[in-house]
C-alpha cells in the first residue's frame, strides 16, 4: 500500500479547500456559485489517493499508556477520525472516547508552535538552532549528578535514545513519573504472582471480585478489559458472569456491578481476609493469618453487612474460576501494599492462578520495555530539587506542577533548579515555570514505537506513524529532538541518521529477523510494518508464583479518623480526563461524566445522608479543607459514595494549558497530603483527610441530567430484570 | 344614564366624528410616543436575535417553543371579538354595535398582523420563510400539507385579507363623507382614492349592502375555523397536555373572551381620547360588559371541562403535566390565569360596576393578562414536563430578549391602532345615523300611539 | 368617479392573468433552461475543444476520478505534463509555457515547482448538495454503455465545443429531479447490466413493460440521496 | 410541480412506511442496544461528535440546555430508596429512534424531515426553516436545534480544528434542526459500493460511528430485512416486531429482554433495547 515513508510524506500534504472538502457555510447559500472556489489537486498523486475517498493508516494511540492500535481516516491529507485497528490484540478495532479525542489534541488551537525562551514573565520566540545551542551551553561542565530528566512512562526507541543521551553524561537521574499509576499493585503483584502485570482474563472468570479496580473506566487497559467484560457478561457456556465491586466511591465499573459494596475507606484488605476466612478453604499460615478476621469483626471494621460477606464467599465458592482484582481504591493508602497483598492472596486461595490470573509474555528487547511511571520518582526528584541538587532539569510528558500533591511544594522546589527545559504540547503549568519550552509534534504527525505495559495476548511493539503532514512548521518530534541532542554529545555515532525516522527504520531493520521478518527484504518488511502498525512477537514467557506466604501480612486496625478532619478525600480518576493532561480537548470537557452527567466543571460527591446532616443541597459551593490546603467546588449529592468520604474528580482546575482547560473546575492535587505507602514509597492518594464547610454560595450544576434526577417516573425506559427470568444462552 | 340622543343632527355627527381626525386630546400623543418607544425596543431585540440566533431568547432543548408561540395565539385570539361585533352582531341586527364595531374590526386586523409577525419572529431561519409557501419553484418541492402549521399560515392569511376587505368596504360611505368635508391636502386625495367614487346613489347603496352582508357571512365561519386550526397545532400533536380533543372550542371561547376584554379597554381609551362620550355611551359599554361576562363563564366552564377530562382520563403523562402546571415552577402563572380568567370577571356581574369606567379599565386589563397567561400555560409546561423524564425542567425562563419582543408587539399594535383611529373615522358615521334614525322613528311611533290612546 | 372603480377592477384582473402566466412560464424555464453560466476566469485557458473534439480524447482519460469517486476532482498536473513533455510541436505556445511554469517553477520564482494549478470551480453546487459522479457514470456509461461525451453532457453540456468549460445547464434541484422522475431504460442496445438489476435501484424496483419487455426505472427520489 | 406530481409523490412518501402489501425492500436499517453490555463509557457519544461535525457549545450554553449531543448517555438509579445503589446504576444510550411512524415527520411545515425508503427518518438541513415543531412533537426529545451559528462562534471550531470536520457531513448553520442520522453518509457510501457491484449491502459491511467505537459491542446495527443480519436475528429471538405496539414479551416471565421505549405511543421506533440483567444470587 505504501511505497516508502518518505515518499508518503509528500502525499500527506493538506489540500486547499477543494470541492471535496468542507466549507463552513453549511446551510448558507441556496444557489450554485460558479467560479467562487478553487479546486486543487495534488501535482503528483499516489494512485491510492482519490479525492473524496478516505485512506486509512494504522498507528498507535498516545492518549494513554494502554497502547491501543488505531486506524486514522485521512482525506485530502487531513486526518478526520480515529478508529480502532481490527488486527490489534489489545483493542480489537475498538476505541474509547479519550482515544477519539486524539484528533483534537492534534488540531488543538492552543498547541505550542515555536520554541520559547523565558524573558522575565514573557516567552520570546527563538530558533531551534539557538535552543539546541542554549542547551549545550547550559550543560557544559554539568556532570550527570547535577542534571535530572523527568518524563512520563516511556518505552520503545524513544526510551533507548533517552537512555543513551543520559548515559553520555553518566546521568542516573531519569525520573519516570505518572501521577495516576497502579505502582503499588505492580509491586504487590510481583510479590504474590511473581510478575508485575500478569494477564487478567476477565472473560474466563465466572465471578469477578474487584476491589476498586475501575477496569471499565481508567484502569490499565480499559478498552481491552471492556471487551473481555462483554464476553464475561455473555457468559462462559451460558452462565452470565457476576461482577462484585468493593469500593468507597462508585466508579464506572462499580456502576455496572451486580453488587456494589460501599466499604469504609481503607479497609479493603480486611474484607479480603474476612472473605478468605469465610471461605474456610485456606490452610497453613494463610489460615493462621486470617483466623481472627471473623465475620463480626470484619463487618464492624468494613461496615459491610455480615450476610453480604457470606453471600460473596458462597458465590465465590460456588462458581469457579473467579478473578479478584486489587485496584486504585485499595492501593491508595499508607497500608496500600498490605491491602493489595491481602486481596491478591484471595486469588491463590480461590485457585485462580493460571486460570484467570495468567502468565503473560514479556518483550524480548529489555531496553525497549516500558519504564513504568510512579509517584515515588516524583518524591525523590522533589527532594533533590528542594535540596537544590540540580543545575539543569528536563521535563517531558509530565506536568508535575499540576499533578504533584500540594504538600510537596513542587513548584517552589522546581524554582531552585538552575535551568529548566520543558518539552511540551501546550504551555501547561510546568512549561510556565520552565526557562526554555520546546514545542512537540502531536502523536498524529510523529514517528515512534511503543511497548504497552499490559500485553493482551502476545508481546508486541506498536508502531506510530504520521497520519498527515505537520500542522505547524516549527514543532519537532521528541525523537528528533533527542537525536539532535545526542549529536551534540556523540556526533560520529549518530551522524548517519538524518532524523528520527531514519533512526527508527534502521533500528527496526537491524533486528528484522528477530521481529519476524527474516526472509523478506527491507522495504517490504518496512512497508508491511507500517501497514499493520503492529509488530507481534514471540516474547520470553515469565512464570507465575504458585504459592505465596501470608507471613508479614498485617493490616492496621482501621482508625476512626481524626475528629479535626473527619472525612476521607477520594480523588476520583475519570475515564476521559485522567490526570488532566487532556483537559484541553473540548470533546472530553463536554462529554458528561457517566455517573453525575456533569460537564465542564469539578464537583464534590457527597452521600445524601451526610449532606442532609450538613444541610447541603446540590449546587452549594463547598470548601474542602485538608492539612495542606483548601479548594472550593459545587456539591453533587451522590448515593454511590461512603458517607465518611467525599470525592472530587482529578484532571480539571488548570490555570494554564489552553482555552478549554484554563479556569474550569478545581484541582484536588493541590490539597493532597504527602502520605506515602510504607513499603513502596508511593503516594497514598486516598489518605488525605478533609473537613467540609458550606460557603453559602450556590450555583446551578451544569449537567445533562434533568430535574427528574435519574428517576424514570414510572415510565418503562431503562429496564432491568433478574438472571432468574432470562436465559442468555438462547440469544444471538 | 343617557344613551345616544335620538334628535342629534346628522351634521353634528359628521362634525363630531371628523373632529376625531383633527384634534384628539394630548393623551393621544403620549400614547403614540410610548407605543413607538416600546415598539422600537421590540425591533432592537428582534434584530439582535436575527443576528445571533434563537439562542439569545434562552429557548433550549427540549423547551423549543416559548412566549413567541404563546403571544402569537394571544393576538390571534384578540382578533376574534372584532369579527363577533362587526359581523355576527351585524347579522343579528343588534344596533348598539354600530358606534363601536369599526374600531373593533380595526383591532381584528391589526392584532392579526401582529400575530403574523410572531410566526416570523419564531422561526429559526426567517430568510428561508418562503419555503413554507406553496408556490411553483425551481426546487420542484411542495410544503408539507399535513402540517398544522401550514394550515395555520393559510388560515391566517385568508382571515387577514378578508377582514381587511371587510373593514375597508364598511368604511366606503364614511370615506366619502370625509372626502367631501376635508379641505385640500394629502388626506383628501387619500379619501378620494379609497372612497372609490362613492356618491350614495340608490344603486350604490344596494350593491353596498349586498357586498357587506356577503363578506360578513363569509367572515364568521372563517373566524371560528382560524382559531380551531390554531388549536389543532396542539391538538394534532402527540404531546401530553396538548393532545386534547376539546381544544378547538376551548380556544375559540378563549379568543372571544380576550377579544371582548380588549374591546372594553380600547372602548374606554378611545371614548376619552377622541371625546366620543356622546357616541360610545355607557349603555353600549354595559352591553359589551355583559357579553364579556357571559363569555368569561363559558370559558371557565370549558377550562374546567378540559381539566376534568385530563384528570379522569387514564393518560398518566397529561395528568403529570396538569399537576406540574399547578405545583411546578409555573404554578404562579397558572393560578394567576385561574384568578384573572375566572375570578376577576365575577366583578362584572354587579350592575354598579358594569358602567364604572375606572373599575372596568382595570378589570379588562386583568382579563387580558389572564388570557395571555392561559396561552403561556398551554405552551410551556408541556415542554418542561413531556413524555421523557430525562429532559424535564431544563432552565426555561425566557430571556430579556424574548420579553422585549413580546412587549414590543404591544407597542406595534397600539401604534397601528392609534394611527388608524386618527386617519380614519373610528366611529361609523352612516351607521350611527341609521341607528339614530331608526330609534327616532320608533319614538315617533310610540308617541303617535300614545296620542291615539287619548 | 366610476372610472377609478373600473380602473381598479381592471388592474386586479390584469395582475391575476399576468401572474398566473408568469408562474406557468417560469415552470417551463426551470426544467429545460439551457442558459449559459458566467464565464469563469482561469489561471490560463484550457482548450477543451482541442482535446475532446480535435484529439477525440475521452473525458475520463483526464478526469479519472469521476468514475472512482463521488467528487470528480481535477486532473493532477502530472497528467498534463505526462503527455505534453513529449509533444514538442506546441511546447513553446504561451499556454503550455504557463503550464510548465507550474511544473518547473517560474523564472521570477513566483510559482514554486510542482505547484498545482489553482483552477476555478466551474460547476459549483452549494455545499449541502452531494452529486455522485461515480454512480451516474456506472449507470449510463458502464451499464447502459452510452458514449462518454453524451453521458457527461447531460449535466456538463457540450464541453467539446468550449475552450474554458462553462456551465450550460441550470443544475437546479427541480432540474435534477425532473430527470430522476423520468423512466430510464435500465439497459441500452447491447447494454450489459452488472449483477442483479433489481439492486441498481434501492428505491423504485425497475418496472418491466409488457410490450418489448424493456426494463425501466426512475432515479432515487429521497432527500438524503443528495443532502446529508 | 403540478398537482399530479404532488399527489404522486404523496403516495410515494406514504408508501415508504411499511405496509403489508409493500414491505421494506431491500433495506430497513435498524439497531439494537444491549443494556447489559453497555457500560456508559461515553465512547459512542464522542465518536458521534467526531463523525458528524457536532459543535462543542461550551459550559454556558450547556447550562441553558443548548447542548448538541445526538447520542446522550442517560444514567438511571434504582428507585427502591435504599441507602446505596448496591446494584449499580443503569445506563441508556439515547439517540433518534428513527420511528417508522415518526411524530416529527407529519408536523414539519416544509417536509424537511420525512421518511426514506430504507426506513430512516431523514432530516434535510437546507430545507429546514426552524419552526421546531418536530422537536415539540418528539416523544424522546432527541432533536437538537442550532440555537446559535456555531461555525462562526468563538472556540467551537477555532483555527486548525476546522480541518477535522468530516467533508461527507454538512456543517449546520444557525436556525436548523438536527439529529442522529444513523450515519447516513456511511450508509449511502456502502449502498453505492454495493449497487456498483450489483448486490445489496452485506451485514457488517457498514457500521455507524457509535457502533464501531463501542468497546463492549453493545450496539449492533444492520439491515432488518436481511435474514442474515445480526440485527434481524436479535429482533427475531426477542420477538420484537417493528409495526406492533405490544410485544409477546409483555406477558409475564417470557424470558425475553427486547423492548422499545414508549412503544405505546405507536411511533414504532427502529431501535430495540435489551434489558439489563442483574444477578439474583448475590
Amino acid at each position: 500500500m505504501i511505497d516508502s515513508g518518505f515518499d508518503r510524506r509528500d502525499f500527506l500534504k493538506v489540500l486547499g479547500w477543494s470541492g471535496a472538502a468542507v466549507a463552513l457555510s453549511g446551510c448558507g447559500n441556496t444557489s450554485i456559485e460558479d467560479g467562487r472556489e478553487t479546486v486543487v489537486s495534488y501535482s503528483e498523486p499516489a494512485d491510492y489517493v482519490i479525492p473524496g475517498i478516505g485512506v486509512y493508516y494504522n498507528s498507535t494511540c498516545a492518549q494513554c499508556d494502554a497502547g491501543c492500535n488505531i486506524n486514522g481516516r485521512v482525506r485530502e491529507g487531513r486526518v478526520l477520525k480515529l478508529e480502532g485497528n481490527p488486527d490489534s490484540t489489545i483493542n480489537r478495532g475498538k476505541i474509547c472516547g479519550l482515544g477519539q479525542a486524539g484528533v483534537q489534541h492534534h488540531y488543538n488551537p492552543d498547541r505550542l508552535r515555536e520554541p520559547l525562551l523565558r524573558k522575565g514573565d514573557q516567552g520570546e520566540t527563538i530558533s531551534w538552532e539557538k535552543a539546541y545551542g542554549l542547551i549545550a551551553e547550559k550543560l557544559k561542565g554539568v556532570d550527570g549528578e547535577e542534571m535530572a530528566f523527568l518524563t512520563g512512562g516511556m518505552s520503545g526507541h524513544l526510551k533507548v535514545l533517552l537512555g543513551n543521551y543520559l548515559a553520555s553524561f553518566g546521568c542516573k537521574n531519569h525520573f519516570v513519573y505518572e501521577a495516576v499509576s497502579p505502582a503499588v499493585v505492580r509491586a504487590a503483584n510481583k510479590k504474590s504472582y511473581g510478575m508485575a502485570m500478569p494477564r487478567f482474563s476477565i472473560n474466563k472468570a465466572k465471578v469477578v471480585l474487584s476491589f476498586g479496580a475501575d477496569f471499565l473506566g481508567s484502569w490499565i487497559s480499559p478498552v481491552h478489559f471492556s471487551q473481555q467484560y462483554a464476553q464475561f457478561r455473555k457468559g462462559v457456556d451460558g452462565q452470565r458472569g457476576v461482577l462484585i465491586q468493593v469500593e468507597s466511591k462508585m466508579t464506572l465499573t462499580g456502576a455496572n456491578a451486580d453488587r456494589w459494596l460501599a466499604i469504609r475507606p481503607g479497609t479493603e484488605g480486611v474484607l479480603a481476609l474476612g472473605i478468605i476466612n469465610a471461605l474456610g478453604t485456606a490452610t497453613g499460615e494463610i489460615a493462621a493469618a486470617v483466623k481472627d478476621y471473623d465475620r463480626a469483626r470484619v463487618s464492624a471494621e468494613t461496615g459491610i453487612a455480615p450476610g453480604q460477606i457470606d453471600k460473596v464467599a458462597a458465590l465465590l465458592k460456588l462458581r469457579s474460576p473467579s478473578l479478584v482484582l486489587a485496584g486504585s481504591a485499595a492501593e491508595g493508602y499508607a497500608h496500600g501494599s498490605q491491602n493489595a497483598a491481602a486481596i491478591n492472596l484471595l486469588n491463590h486461595v480461590l485457585g485462580n492462578m493460571g486460570k484467570t490470573v495468567e502468565v503473560s509474555e514479556t518483550i524480548p528487547f529489555p531496553q525497549m520495555a516500558p519504564s513504568l511511571g510512579n509517584t515515588a520518582a516524583l518524591k525523590s526528584l522533589n527532594d533533590g530539587l528542594s535540596a537544590g541538587k540540580y543545575k539543569v532539569l528536563f521535563s517531558y510528558a509530565a506536568n508535575p506542577v499540576f499533578t504533584a500533591p500540594g504538600a510537596l511544594k513542587f513548584k517552589e522546589g522546581m524554582a531552585k533548579a538552575g535551568f529548566k527545559v520543558a518539552f511540551a504540547h501546550y504551555l501547561d503549568e510546568t512549561a510556565m515555570q520552565a526557562d526554555l519550552v520546546l514545542p512537540l509534534d502531536s502523536a498524529l504527525e510523529d514517528w515512534g514505537t511503543q511497548v504497552p505495559e499490559y500485553l493482551a495476548t502476545c508481546a508486541q511493539i506498536n508502531v506510530q506513524q504520521p497520519l498527515m503532514e505537520k500542522l505547524h512548521a516549527n514543532t519537532r518530534g521528541m525523537g528528533d529532538i533527542l537525536l539532535a541532542l545526542l549529536k551534540q554529545r556523540r556526533a560520529d555515532e549518530y551522524k548517519g541518521y538524518e532524523d528520527y525516522y531514519a533512526y527508527l527504520r534502521d533500528a527496526l531493520l537491524k533486528n528484522k529477523s528477530a521481529l519476524g521478518g527474516g526472509k523478506i527484504d527491507d522495504d517490504t518488511f518496512w512497508n508491511e510494518t507500517l501497514t499493520k502498525g503492529i509488530i507481534k512477537l514471540e516474547g520470553p514467557v515469565g512464570s507465575l508464583a504458585t504459592k505465596v506466604g501470608a507471613a508479614g501480612l498485617k493490616l492496621p486496625v482501621s482508625d476512626d479518623g481524626d475528629d479535626q478532619y473527619p472525612l476521607h478525600l477520594i480523588p476520583s480518576v475519570t475515564a476521559s480526563l485522567r490526570d488532566g493532561r487532556h483537559a484541553n480537548q473540548p470533546w472530553l470537557q463536554e462529554s458528561p461524566d457517566p455517573l453525575t452527567t456533569i460537564v465542564w466543571d469539578s464537583w464534590v460527591e457527597i452521600h445524601p445522608k451526610k449532606a442532609a446532616e450538613l444541610h447541603i443541597v446540590e449546587g452549594d459551593i463547598i470548601e474542602i479543607a485538608s492539612r495542606t490546603g483548601t479548594i472550593k467546588a459545587q456539591a453533587y449529592l451522590f448515593p454511590g459514595i461512603h458517607p465518611d468520604a467525599v470525592s472530587v474528580p482529578l484532571g480539571r482546575g488548570h490555570d494554564a494549558m489552553g482555552r478549554y482547560a484554563k479556569g474550569f473546575g478545581v484541582n484536588p492535587f493541590q490539597i493532597m497530603d504527602a502520605v506515602f505507602d510504607k513499603e513502596t514509597g508511593e503516594l497514598a492518594m486516598h489518605e488525605t483527610r478533609v473537613k467540609i464547610t458550606k460557603t453559602g454560595q450556590r450555583v446551578i450544576v451544569v449537567k445533562d441530567e434533568g430535574a427528574a434526577g435519574g428517576k424514570q417516573m414510572g415510565k418503562k425506559i431503562a429496564v432491568r430484570l433478574s438472571t432468574d427470568d432470562v436465559d442468555l444462552s438462547e440469544e444471538v | 344614564m343617557k344613551d345616544i340622543r335620538e334628535d342629534i343632527a346628522w351634521v353634528k355627527i359628521n362634525q363630531d366624528v371628523l373632529k376625531s381626525l383633527e384634534n384628539p386630546r394630548k393623551l393621544y400623543w403620549i400614547i403614540i410616543f410610548c407605543a413607538l418607544a416600546v415598539f422600537s425596543v421590540g425591533v432592537g431585540c428582534e434584530v439582535y436575535q436575527y443576528r445571533n440566533g434563537m439562542g439569545v431568547a434562552n429557548l433550549n432543548n427540549p423547551n423549543v417553543w416559548g412566549l413567541y408561540i404563546a403571544t402569537f395565539i394571544f393576538w390571534i385570539g384578540m382578533s376574534h371579538s372584532g369579527t363577533l361585533l362587526s359581523a355576527i352582531l351585524h347579522l343579528m341586527h343588534a344596533d348598539w354595535r354600530k358606534p363601536i364595531y369599526r374600531f373593533a374590526e380595526a383591532m381584528t386586523t391589526f392584532s392579526l398582523m401582529t400575530a403574523g409577525l410572531f410566526v416570523m419572529v419564531h422561526i429559526g431561519r426567517l430568510w428561508q420563510f418562503y419555503y413554507s409557501l406553496p408556490y411553483p419553484n425551481e426546487r420542484g418541492v411542495w410544503p408539507n400539507f399535513q402540517s398544522p402549521l401550514l394550515w395555520d399560515a393559510m388560515a391566517i392569511f385568508t382571515y387577514l385579507s378578508s377582514s381587511v376587505l371587510f373593514l375597508f368596504v364598511g368604511m366606503i360611505p364614511d370615506l366619502a363623507i370625509c372626502r367631501d368635508n376635508m379641505k385640500e391636502g394629502w388626506r383628501k386625495k387619500l379619501y378620494t382614492l379609497l372612497s372609490l367614487g362613492w356618491e350614495g346613489t340608490d344603486r350604490q347603496w344596494r350593491n353596498f349592502r349586498v357586498t357587506y352582508l356577503t363578506i360578513a357571512c363569509f367572515l364568521i365561519p372563517l373566524a371560528v375555523s382560524v382559531h380551531s386550526i390554531v388549536a389543532s397545532d396542539f391538538g394534532m400533536s402527540q404531546q401530553p397536555g396538548w393532545h386534547v380533543t376539546s381544544f378547538p372550542p376551548y380556544f375559540v371561547a378563549g379568543a372571544l373572551y380576550s377579544g371582548c376584554a380588549a374591546i372594553i379597554t380600547l372602548f374606554i381609551i378611545l371614548r376619552y381620547v377622541f371625546k366620543f362620550e356622546e357616541y360610545m355611551t355607557l349603555p353600549i359599554l354595559k352591553k359589551t360588559v355583559r357579553l364579556t361576562f357571559a363569555i368569561a363563564m363559558v370559558w371557565t366552564y370549558l377550562n374546567a371541562v378540559e381539566f376534568a377530562s385530563v384528570w379522569y382520563s387514564h393518560d398518566g403523562a397529561s395528568k403529570d403535566v396538569l399537576i406540574q402546571k399547578m405545583t411546578g415552577p409555573f404554578a404562579f402563572a397558572w393560578w394567576g390565569m385561574v384568578f384573572c380568567g375566572s375570578v376577576v370577571p365575577l366583578v362584572l356581574a354587579f350592575k354598579r360596576f358594569q358602567t364604572n369606567i375606572p373599575v372596568l379599565l382595570v378589570v379588562s386589563l386583568l382579563l387580558n393578562l389572564g388570557m395571555w397567561l392561559e396561552r403561556w400555560m398551554i405552551v410551556a409546561p408541556t415542554f418542561s414536563h413531556g413524555y421523557y423524564p430525562w429532559t424535564w425542567d431544563h432552565d426555561q425562563w425566557p430571556s430579556m430578549i424574548q420579553w422585549g419582543i413580546v412587549f414590543g408587539s404591544f407597542g406595534w399594535f397600539t401604534l397601528l391602532f392609534m394611527v388608524f383611529c386618527k386617519v380614519f373615522p373610528s366611529v361609523s358615521m352612516y351607521e350611527v345615523k341609521e341607528m339614530v334614525y331608526h330609534r327616532s322613528l320608533h319614538l315617533k311611533k310610540s308617541e303617535t300611539a300614545e296620542q291615539g290612546a287619548h | 368617479m366610476h372610472r377609478s372603480l373600473r380602473f381598479f377592477v381592471l388592474m386586479m384582473g390584469l395582475f391575476l392573468v399576468a401572474s398566473s402566466y408568469a408562474t406557468d412560464a417560469s415552470q417551463a424555464a426551470l426544467t429545460t433552461d439551457d442558459s449559459l453560466g458566467p464565464l469563469v476566469e482561469q489561471p490560463f485557458e484550457f482548450p477543451h475543444n482541442r482535446h475532446a473534439n480535435d484529439m477525440q480524447i475521452d473525458c475520463m482519460y483526464c478526469h479519472t476520478y469521476a468514475r472512482r469517486s463521488a467528487v470528480a476532482g481535477i486532473p493532477p498536473l502530472q497528467k498534463c505534463i505526462g503527455c505534453h513533455q513529449s509533444i514538442d510541436s506546441v511546447r513553446e505556445t504561451p499556454r503550455i509555457k504557463k503550464l510548465f511554469e507550474y511544473w518547473e517553477g517560474s523564472e521570477d520564482g513566483k510559482i514554486a515547482a510542482r505547484t498545482p494549478v489553482p483552477w476555478k470551480k466551474v460547476h459549483d453546487l452549494p455545499d449541502f448538495v452531494r452529486f455522485n459522479h461515480e454512480r451516474h457514470i456506472k449507470r449510463f456509461i458502464e451499464q447502459q454503455n452510452r458514449p462518454t461525451q453524451e453521458a457527461c453532457g447531460y449535466c456538463h453540456g457540450d464541453v467539446k465545443d468550449m475552450t474554458v468549460a462553462r456551465r450550460s445547464k441550470p443544475l437546479s434541484m427541480g432540474w435534477c429531479a425532473s430527470c430522476h422522475e423520468k423512466d430510464h431504460p435500465v439497459t441500452g442496445e447491447g447494454g450489459v447490466a452488472v449483477g442483479n438489476q433489481a439492486y441498481w435501484y434501492s428505491f423504485q424496483k425497475p418496472v418491466v413493460e409488457a410490450a418489448g419487455g424493456a426494463v425501466k426505472a426512475k432515479g432515487p427520489n429521497d432527500c438524503w440521496q443528495c443532502h446529508k | 410541480m403540478s398537482v399530479n406530481n404532488l399527489l404522486e409523490n404523496w403516495a410515494q412518501f406514504r408508501h415508504f412506511h411499511p405496509v403489508d402489501d409493500k414491505p421494506h425492500d431491500p433495506y430497513k436499517w435498524a439497531m439494537s442496544i444491549d443494556l447489559d453490555a453497555c457500560t456508559g463509557c461515553n465512547a459512542c457519544s464522542v465518536a458521534c461528535y467526531a463523525e458528524n461535525n457536532l459543535p462543542v457549545v461550551g459550559k454556558e450554553k450547556y447550562q441553558h440546555g443548548q447542548s448538541m449531543h445526538w447520542m446522550r448517555i442517560e444514567r438511571y438509579w434504582d428507585e427502591d430508596g435504599r441507602e446505596f445503589p448496591d446494584q449499580g446504576a443503569q445506563f441508556l444510550p439515547m439517540m433518534c429512534q428513527q420511528c417508522e411512524a415518526a411524530p416529527c415527520e407529519t408536523v414539519c411545515p416544509v417536509a424537511a424531515t420525512n421518511h426514506t425508503a430504507d426506513g430512516l427518518n431523514s432530516q434535510i438541513y437546507n430545507r429546514c426553516i426552524g419552526s421546531r415543531y418536530c422537536s415539540a412533537n418528539c416523544p424522546f426529545k432527541v432533536r437538537y436545534f442550532n440555537w446559535y451559528d456555531y461555525p462562526t462562534t468563538d472556540n467551537v471550531w477555532p483555527a486548525e480544528m476546522t480541518q477535522q470536520l468530516n467533508p461527507d457531513v454538512t456543517v449546520r448553520g444557525k436556525g436548523v434542526m438536527e439529529k442522529c442520522t444513523f450515519c447516513v453518509q456511511r450508509l449511502s457510501a456502502a449502498k453505492v459500493t454495493a449497487k456498483n457491484e450489483g448486490r445489496i449491502v452485506k451485514d457488517g459491511e457498514v457500521q455507524t460511528a457509535c457502533q464501531q467505537s463501542c468497546p463492549t459491542g453493545a450496539i449492533s446495527f444492520g439491515n432488518l430485512v436481511d435474514p442474515e443480519s445480526r440485527v434481524h436475528k436479535q429482533w427475531q429471538t426477542q420477538q420484537v416486531e417493528l409495526d406492533k405496539d405490544k410485544q409477546d414479551k409483555d406477558e409475564e416471565d417470557s424470558g425475553l429482554r427486547g423492548y422499545r421505549i414508549l412503544e405505546e405511543l405507536r411511533a414504532y421506533p427502529s431501535v430495540m433495547y435489551l434489558e439489563r440483567v442483574r444477578e439474583s444470587a448475590v
